[in-house]
């Protein structure tokens, strides 16, 4: 258990090292040259040479990567190019935003998505199943600020239930939180359905009804704990979705995260802000699918970690 | 097909794909306008948008184009995302799950690790850095795409090869000394074709969604080639203004990817060998 | 003036707040905000364009134009308590050509004495910029320069206190102490500022706000519907486009609006290196194709239509040109000329946000009918201003969004980095890559003119720079946009101030509650 | 326990008529049909008949678990109690199942909830029925599982199904439904998954607590030696019907039905081969073996630690030595994970072995390569299950075909020819080579895994438990095919069964495994009529004997697992030394 915990540990730094590589290089390829940046419109030449020189941009390639990675194991992520603060307390200030809005998606998706998947396997195959199924799958099928723009402009602009972006109170959250988790609500609903149908007809749900077990007592204390299984493990990858997702419904919702400032930053290639938010996710998804792992022997047994 | 034709949803997901489809491939006969033209009448005196009317139907953009003609020709860019991106991600992660399903050993650790990595990468973000450091432009955000989407093709069938490798008539072909060529192709393949259709339709709904997204974000296909998701783009602040504008690609785009995801849904069950007759 | 001080308002702003240390911060956004914290030795009349004395209490000009003497007013102190003297002047301004502080205005400095050595890193203080006493400081140039007051009111050269930048490192445009009319109270990354009233300013009764609140990460049209709903005063990025008209038209809206000019050209730049772009013809016949007026009707008539670089409100503008008519058959005749009877093909850069690339779309449009076919290259600005500052990268630039928005109401902040000869080197912001001898020899000689008597004579010279740039033709001027600021109606001040041409989005200072009245 | 039924025990469970249908693409199925019988307290009644005959649905059908709404009861009515459980609300029946009629099921492994313990599963079954106290209900718990001697009951309450064997997890599956003193107990094959040892041990445990507690018991079974050995009396079933129903004696003695009478002939008895020397027909038995197998030793590593660094092994196989001469057959029997398959692996080249073995005198090479597809040329192997061994996309003419292309023997219209013929030679007909594996019933699809065995006209084959999935009728019909190939082709079989019965009917000599060495070996006579082994003596008295006449009053069956094979790295197995007690009898000296 201990072994394994530093096995994946260890894996986990790897995977980790590659993706900061990868991003380093891309981010080294990008027709963007930064030292211009922070230089601005009405610098001289030399201006520009010597904050060139001061970041260490005209070093060749592997020294500034080597360079980046020994400040990275000191937890430094370096320094805006422009907002000239560092990225590890501009990516402190917003996590909690993430983080909030996160744990809100996760509700409202596990809320949701497991309701309709349970409903729909036990009526399954009557117009209540087909209509949940359609329903989830429009929910898998509209992109997110499409989502997004329609809840903003009917229950926020035309009936006033809700603020209109930003954050705060529990109400700002709502709408971001539906918006990032309909996706997630759509998959688990179709999960859970499969989930429960496949559990249904396990030979110990008959061993539970020989007993003399009620309907209830089978569903909620035999069934549903087992269809529960592969939803947990999927809620860790759903990190990586919601990495993805934030993006947008920040940026629809004026949420204070760290997708909006991960895009401000794309949109200006202020690249230790792109490299610190890609690392930071990268660590999220990475954790997910650690705590995934973790968790899943405490809700099934049989699973082992080696 | 027949087993698919007795799913309703399956036929109305198959005919919204149909005319989607038609439209994109018949075009410039069945677009009232030129998708680019910039109709002076499109305007209000002011610079205002038209909306829906008896001209254009589904109303004029910010620079006085027709929407319905635009969005006909949008289907075009969708669906060469959706088919061309969407194919290779589907063959590119087919051919790394099953090298890295079959032969185990370094391979696997090779590919596997490496899809490792890939799934740690936040795909949008991902998606964002190279568009923003190939210039859009259609192939190149098909590209994009593709290099972000063929992980979870790839984790599929890497885990469907893993099991069927240890299924017990593998094992017997290669009792027989059956190839490594034979064993993959003849008999591994075809039991991954399945999944691997399935996860094609849902992928291709994926790919449109993503494509949506990065137009969304202002880095996807260039103007003044429409997408359905660059027409949001260009219009989302106006959707308490012009909300047309918003809402019939909008919808667009959901047809769309529901249609997919519907067929993909139906295919599922009636590929699914285990609905076949088993004793 | 028997306006009370007191209440407070909201600004919102879509982007995170970057540095407010005054010689680092070098955008819209934070050019005003630290305005309102520091303070230089000149600033101009609120709502003018019009020099004035600031933390100079009088300044005199020797004869050669080389030595300019300030006068100190007494009294002012920093945030922090400290009082400021001649040194924090001299300090400031040797911080801010220091290469270790890597300010992008550092060459606004170039005409002080013992400039180039401590760009180099040769020195560490400027020769020119001695303290006489604690309340007097000199600064020799090394050659005359007629745009040195309008140096001195930029933002580079305001005064810090020296112990704050040391005790705060890299982190003082967090921590800002200036001797401005707002000191920083709050800072939330992310979220918001708030400027809380300098009870100590040395002008009396200035400013009018308790406090100002800035928050961040608000889209502009959801910045409008609340500023709608009473939720906030002022949307900071302006009235966005998609609200626009809504809000003109709506009359309890319009109230709110205030228009002004701004000192600012839209203009398509064309690489006169990249053929076909090197024929004067085909800039020329670009010049006359592209529909300008349909251009204003798109983005709502929220410009006036450019013929020449220099924007009206500019000195220096010359109101007699008449430039390229919009004439499609007189252009396509122009590029046969050329030998280019059926066009070509060519890209056109544009920036990736509203309205830009529809703008541009338009531009396409119009260069489609001439035969031309340009491709349209929609990128983040970064990557748009590192093609333009390649040679051969982008043949054509629309400038929106980046525009050129002048650093100070003087002609020749026009010329020299975006088309003089020095901008038109790798990295440089001239994106045409003209680059015309004779005119920048011109320009130098506008340049030295530092006599106010001959401040005509000057603009004149500058006037005849500009029309002769557009006979090469390397721009496009499209239009000069205007600039409209909506308030709520809890908000007081003269309508100037609201456009105030070198405060966006309002000059902060001055204005007022009427909640407290 | 009697003998003869006690035929004025009062009658506690009735059916009559009984008729269940089955919902099917073409339309209502009738799976039981017709059925009528009564129990009676105390009594054994066993259902038996072959897969399919709708014994489990019997079964379901009277508890009301059949898989809705796929099937319904049709008709009929099962009286308990003077209750027609036909006409009983869900909620009645509730109360009913665990507490009046309880069941176990067939497979001990899914039938048990894998996340929840032991303990909580028990209790729950308690707490149904019984208004106790927690405290109460775990005090009952411990109790049962006391009753069904499972070892360690304290622990076992907190633990999860899958850390427990199939043996104790029927025993926990046995303690649940006993928790309630139900008045019947319905058993759907009870250890048909369950080696014959543990068998032994489950059904004694049966057979003690039916006589403490009374209870009346259905045995569902096809299984004829169980039949013998439990039953007071039997129904037997085919196509949903009863055909037969009577005292076991009778049944066994003088069946009256035809169906019946096949049924019992097919059974392989042990015992039956007693006295009869196994010649080898082969003309050419050479001296030289086609297949020589020295010090064959399997291991497969365990990971694990920071490093996943191998940490401890399965020591599956350990230096296995045996030969097997042309026209020869070699049982080898064992228990569930003695290493039997793993040998038969090894041999096929599939997984990485040590030691060396010679197949018509060649040595089989370690790696893949053209030498590997050599000698596969000489040995083939069958495996256990017929329809997990046929690529079910392929149509079974190229199945068959297959092998001949590998080799590139045969192409165009002659590989077609010799298809056909192999499927003429196997007893199926040519023209159902263009058929895919699941047209084929169990029996058939076994007869195209041999005929595909056979395309390479090989020397020997492996044989790995491949008639175990077949009913007994079906499993006669294959038993007689091979033999007659053996006669006719000269072919050496390797034939790994775990039932000594079927194996005492083909084998020319036999090797009995335990914990992945040979502990016995010699001819069948020697292993059967003289086992000297105390594990083989021990599997010999396990096997339930088809005859009541012959039935034992009590299984000396010993408690308990068979030990892991999982060694610590670096720690070794203690190899066996043999002792030959004449004419080439080996047994392993007792450690
Ligand atoms: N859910 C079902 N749907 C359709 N047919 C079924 C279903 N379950 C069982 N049957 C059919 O009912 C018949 C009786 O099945 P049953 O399970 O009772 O056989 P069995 O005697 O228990 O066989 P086995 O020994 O293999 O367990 C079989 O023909 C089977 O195919
Ligand atoms: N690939 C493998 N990795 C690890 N252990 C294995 C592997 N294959 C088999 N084993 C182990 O080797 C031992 C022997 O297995 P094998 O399959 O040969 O048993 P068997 O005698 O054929 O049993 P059965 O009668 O159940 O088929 C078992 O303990 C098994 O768990
Ligand atoms: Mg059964
Ligand atoms: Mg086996």
């Amino acid at each position: 258990m201990v072994s394994y915990v530093i096995r994946r540990l260890l894996q986990s730094a790897l995977i980790l090292l590659g993706v900061s590589l990868v991003t380093f290089i891309l981010l080294y390829l990008i027709p963007a040259d930064p030292a211009r940046q922070i230089a601005g419109r009405s610098a001289t030449a030399q201006t520009v040479e010597n904050i060139r020189e001061q970041l260490g941009l005209n070093l060749p390639f592997y020294e500034q990567y080597v360079r980046y990675l020994l400040n990275l194991l000191q937890g430094d992520l370096g320094r805006s190019y422009l907002q000239k603060t560092e990225v590890s307390e501009l990516i402190a200030a917003r996590l909690p935003a993430t983080l909030l809005l996160m744990a809100g998606a996760i509700f409202c998706e596990l809320l949701i998505g497991l309701t309709m998947g349970l409903v729909a396997a036990l009526k399954r195959n009557t117009p209540t199943d087909t209509t949940l199924m359609v329903l989830s799958f429009t929910g898998v099928s509209s992109p997110q600020f499409v989502i997004g723009i329609l809840l903003l402009y009917v229950f926020a602009v035309q009936l006033g239930w809700f603020p209109i972006g930003g954050y705060g109170t529990f109400m700002h959250l709502v709408l971001p939180s539906l918006t990032l988790g309909l996706l997630g609500a759509g998959w688990y609903a179709r999960m859970m359905r499969s989930a429960m149908l496949d559990v249904l007809r396990q030979d110990f749900i008959r061993t539970a009804r020989a007993k003399g077990l009620k309907r209830v007592q089978v569903l909620f204390g035999h069934a549903v704990p087992n269809a529960l299984l592969p939803i947990i493990a999927m809620i860790g990858i759903d990190i990586g979705l919601f990495m993805s997702g934030i993006v947008v419904v920040e940026s629809v919702f004026g949420w204070p995260g760290i997708g909006q400032l991960a895009w401000q930053a794309i949109q200006r290639v202020d690249i230790p802000i792109i490299m610190g938010v890609t690392l930071v996710s990268a660590c999220a998804i990475v954790l997910g699918n650690f705590l995934a792992d973790m968790v899943a022997p405490l809700i099934d047994p049989r699973i082992k970690l080696r | 097909m027949e087993r698919l034709l007795r799913r309703k949803l399956a036929i109305i997901a198959l005919v919204v794909i149909t005319i989607i489809v038609g439209a994109a491939l018949f075009a410039p006969l069945v677009a009232p306008f030129d998708p680019s033209e910039q109709f002076f009448e499109g305007l209000t005196l002011e610079g205002a948008p038209l909306p829906p009317g008896e001209r254009f139907w589904l109303g004029t953009d910010l620079l006085g184009r027709d929407v319905l003609s635009r969005l006909i020709y949008g289907a075009q860019t969708s669906l060469i995302i959706g088919l061309v991106a969407n194919g290779i991600a589907v063959a590119v992660g087919a051919l790394v799950g099953i090298l890295a399903g079959f032969f185990r050993g370094w391979v696997e650790t090779v590919l596997m690790r490496f899809t490792d990595l890939m799934m740690a990468f936040p795909a949008l973000l991902l998606a964002i850095t190279l568009a923003a450091l190939f210039r859009p432009s259609l192939w190149i955000v098909a590209m994009v795409i593709a290099m972000v989407n063929w992980v979870q093709m790839a984790r599929v069938v890497y885990t469907e090869t893993r099991s069927l490798s240890e299924r017990e008539f593998i094992v017997a072909e290669r009792a027989m000394g059956a190839g490594l060529g034979r064993v993959l192709f003849r008999h591994i393949l075809p039991h991954l074709l399945s999944s691997i259709v399935v996860f094609g339709t849902l992928g291709i709904s994926t790919t449109v969604l993503l494509e949506a997204t990065l137009s969304y974000l202002g880095i996807g296909v260039q103007p003044p080639t429409p997408s359905w998701g660059n027409i949001i783009y260009e219009n989302q602040t106006y959707f308490t203004s012009a909300p047309w504008l918003v809402f019939f690609p909008g919808v667009a785009i959901i047809a769309l990817a529901l249609a997919f995801n519907l067929l993909g849904d139906a295919l599922r069950e009636v590929l699914d060998p285990t609905q076949k007759g088993r004793h | 003036e028997d306006i009370k001080q007191g209440g407070s308002m909201i600004v919102t702003y879509k982007d995170d707040v970057s540095t407010l240390d005054p010689a680092i911060g070098y955008d819209w956004q934070n050019w005003s905000m630290i305005k309102s914290l520091f303070d230089g030795l000149m600033d101009y009349e609120p709502g003018t364009t019009d020099l004035t004395t600031d933390l100079a209490e009088s300044y005199t000009i020797s004869e050669d134009g080389k030595t300019f003497t300030f006068k100190l007013r007494d009294g002012v102190t920093f945030h922090n308590g400290r009082k400021l003297t001649a040194e924090d002047v001299k300090y400031s301004l040797d911080r801010v050509v220091n290469p270790k502080t890597q300010s992008p205005g550092a060459g606004f400095f170039g005409s002080i004495k013992g400039y180039d050595a401590v760009a180099a890193g040769e020195a560490e203080s400027l020769d020119g910029v001695t303290v006489v006493d604690p309340l007097t400081v000199k600064i020799e140039l090394s050659r005359p320069d007629a745009t040195f007051l309008h140096v001195m009111a930029l933002n580079f050269s305001f005064v810090v206190p020296k112990e704050e930048v040391e005790k705060w490192g890299a982190d003082f445009g967090k921590h800002p102490v200036g001797s401005g009319a707002f000191s920083l109270e709050e800072w939330t990354l992310g979220q918001r500022l708030v400027f809380k009233r300098n009870a100590d300013y040395w002008r009396a009764g200035t400013p009018k706000l308790d406090q100002i609140t800035f928050e961040v990460g608000q889209e502009p049209v959801v910045a409008l519907l609340r500023m709608q709903r009473g939720e906030a005063d002022i949307p900071g990025d302006g009235i966005p486009p998609a609200k626009f008209l809504e809000v003109m038209k709506d009359p309890q809206s319009k109230d709110l609006i205030i228009e002004g000019g701004q000192l600012q050209t839209g203009y398509v730049s064309m690489n006169v290196k990249m053929p076909p772009f090197d024929k004067l013809e085909v800039r020329k016949a670009v010049n006359m194709a592209i529909n300008k007026e349909r251009i204003v009707r798109i983005i709502n008539g929220r410009a006036v239509v450019a013929n020449q670089p220099l924007p009206p409100s500019m000195p220096g503008y010359d109101k007699d040109y008449k430039g390229y008519p919009f004439d499609p058959e007189a252009a396509k005749k122009l590029l046969a000329e050329a030998g280019y009877p059926d066009g070509f093909e060519t890209e056109l850069y544009v920036y990736n946000t509203d309205p830009n690339p529809r703008i541009a779309q338009s531009i396409q449009a119009d260069l489609a009918a001439i035969g031309i076919k340009a491709e349209l290259k929609a990128l983040a600005q970064a990557n748009v201003i590192a093609a333009g500052g390649e040679a051969d990268q982008a043949p054509m630039i629309w400038s929106g969004g980046m525009a050129w928005i002048a650093d100070f109401p003087d002609p020749s902040n026009f010329y020299g980095p975006i088309l003089g000869c020095a901008g038109a080197v790798k990295g440089g912001w001239n994106w045409s890559w003209y680059c015309n001898e004779e005119l920048d020899k011109l320009a130098a000689e506008a340049d030295s003119i530092t006599d106010p008597a001959r401040k005509e004579e000057r603009e004149k010279l500058w006037g005849k720079i500009f029309t002769s740039i557009m006979d090469d033709a390397p721009w496009v001027p499209v239009f000069n946009e205007l600039r409209f600021t909506m308030r709520s109606d809890r908000l007081g001040g003269p309508d100037a101030i609201f456009v105030d041409p070198v405060h966006i989005p309002v000059n902060y200072d001055y204005v007022w509650a009427k909640d407290v009245q | 326990m009697t003998q003869t039924p006690d035929l004025a025990a009062e009658i506690v469970l009735s059916v009559q008529d009984l008729k269940t249908e089955v919902a099917t693409p073409d339309g209502a199925k009738t799976v039981v049909d017709g059925l009528s019988f009564d129990l009676r307290r105390g009594e054994t009644l066993c259902i038996a008949g072959e897969s399919g005959s709708g014994k489990s649905m019997t079964a379901l059908s009277i508890m009301r678990l059949l898989p809705e709404p796929m099937a319904r009861v049709a008709s009929g009515s099962v009286r308990l109690g003077g209750r027609d459980l036909c006409q009983l609300g869900e909620t009645e029946m509730c109360a009913i199942r665990g507490g009046d009629i309880a069941m176990i099921f067939q497979e001990p492994m899914t039938s048990l909830n894998p996340v929840l313990t032991i303990g909580r599963q028990l209790r729950e079954a308690i707490f149904v029925h019984q208004d106790v106290s927690r405290r109460e209900a775990e005090k009952r718990a411990l109790e049962t599982l006391e009753a069904v001697r499972l070892s360690e009951p304290k622990r076992r309450l907190k633990q999860y199904p899958h850390e427990l064997s199939g043996g104790m997890r029927q025993r926990v599956m046995i303690a649940m439904a006993l928790a309630c003193n139900p008045k019947v107990l319905i058993a759907d094959e009870p250890t048909t998954a369950l080696d014959v040892t543990i068998q032994a041990q489950i059904l004694q445990l049966i057979r003690d607590l039916q006589r403490d507690f009374g209870t009346a018991v259905i045995l569902i079974t096809h299984d004829m030696g169980v039949v013998a050995e439990m039953a007071d009396r039997v129904v037997v079933m085919n196509q949903g019907k009863i055909v037969e129903h009577g005292a076991v004696s009778e049944v066994f003695e003088r069946p009256k039905d035809a169906y019946t009478r096949e049924l019992l002939d097919a059974v392989p008895k042990l015992g039956a081969m007693t006295g009869q020397d196994a010649v080898i027909s082969a003309a050419g038995a050479g001296p030289e073996p086609v297949l020589e197998v020295k010090d064959l030793t399997v291991r497969f590593d365990l990971r694990g630690g920071i490093l996943d660094r191998v940490v401890s092994r399965v020591h599956a196989v350990e230096g296995v030595s045996f030969s097997l001469r042309a026209g020869e057959t070699l049982g080898l029997v064992g228990e569930s994970g003695c290493g039997k398959s793993t040998i038969g692996k090894a041999l096929m080249n599939l997984v990485p072995w040590e030691g060396s073995i010679r197949v018509a005198g060649r040595p089989i090479p370690h790696g893949r390569g053209e030498a590997d597809r050599l000698f596969r040329r000489d040995l083939q192997m069958i495996f256990q299950d017929p329809y997990a061994s046929l690529d079910p996309r392929m149509r079974v003419g190229d199945l068959v075909g297959e092998p001949l292309v590998i080799h590139g023997l045969a192409k165009g219209r002659e590989l077609r020819d010799r298809v056909a013929s192999l499927f003429e030679r196997v007893g199926l007909t040519p023209d159902q080579m263009d058929r895919h594996p699941h047209e084929f019933s169990g029996g058939q699809r076994q007869r195209i895994c041999i005929a595909r065995a056979l395309a390479l006209s090989p020397k020997a084959i492996i044989a790995d438990e491949s008639v175990s999935a077949l009913d007994v009728s079906v499993q006669a019909q294959v038993l007689d095919l091979l033999q007659e190939l053996q006669k006719e082709l000269d072919l050496s079989f390797l034939f790994i069964s775990h039932d000594m019965a079927v194996v005492e009917q083909v084998s020319h000599r036999v090797a009995v495994m335990y914990l992945g060495q040979i502990v016995e070996v010699g001819t069948r006579r020697q292993v059967f009529e003289n086992p000297r082994h105390p594990y083989t003596q021990r599997l010999m008295e396990a096997v339930p004997i088809p005859d009541p006449a012959r039935r034992r009053d009590v299984f000396k069956v010993p408690i308990g697992d068979i030990p892991s094979p999982v060694r610590a790295l670096g720690e070794s197995v203690e190899r066996v030394r043999y002792v030959d007690v004449g004419d080439r009898h080996l047994v392993a000296e007792p450690a």
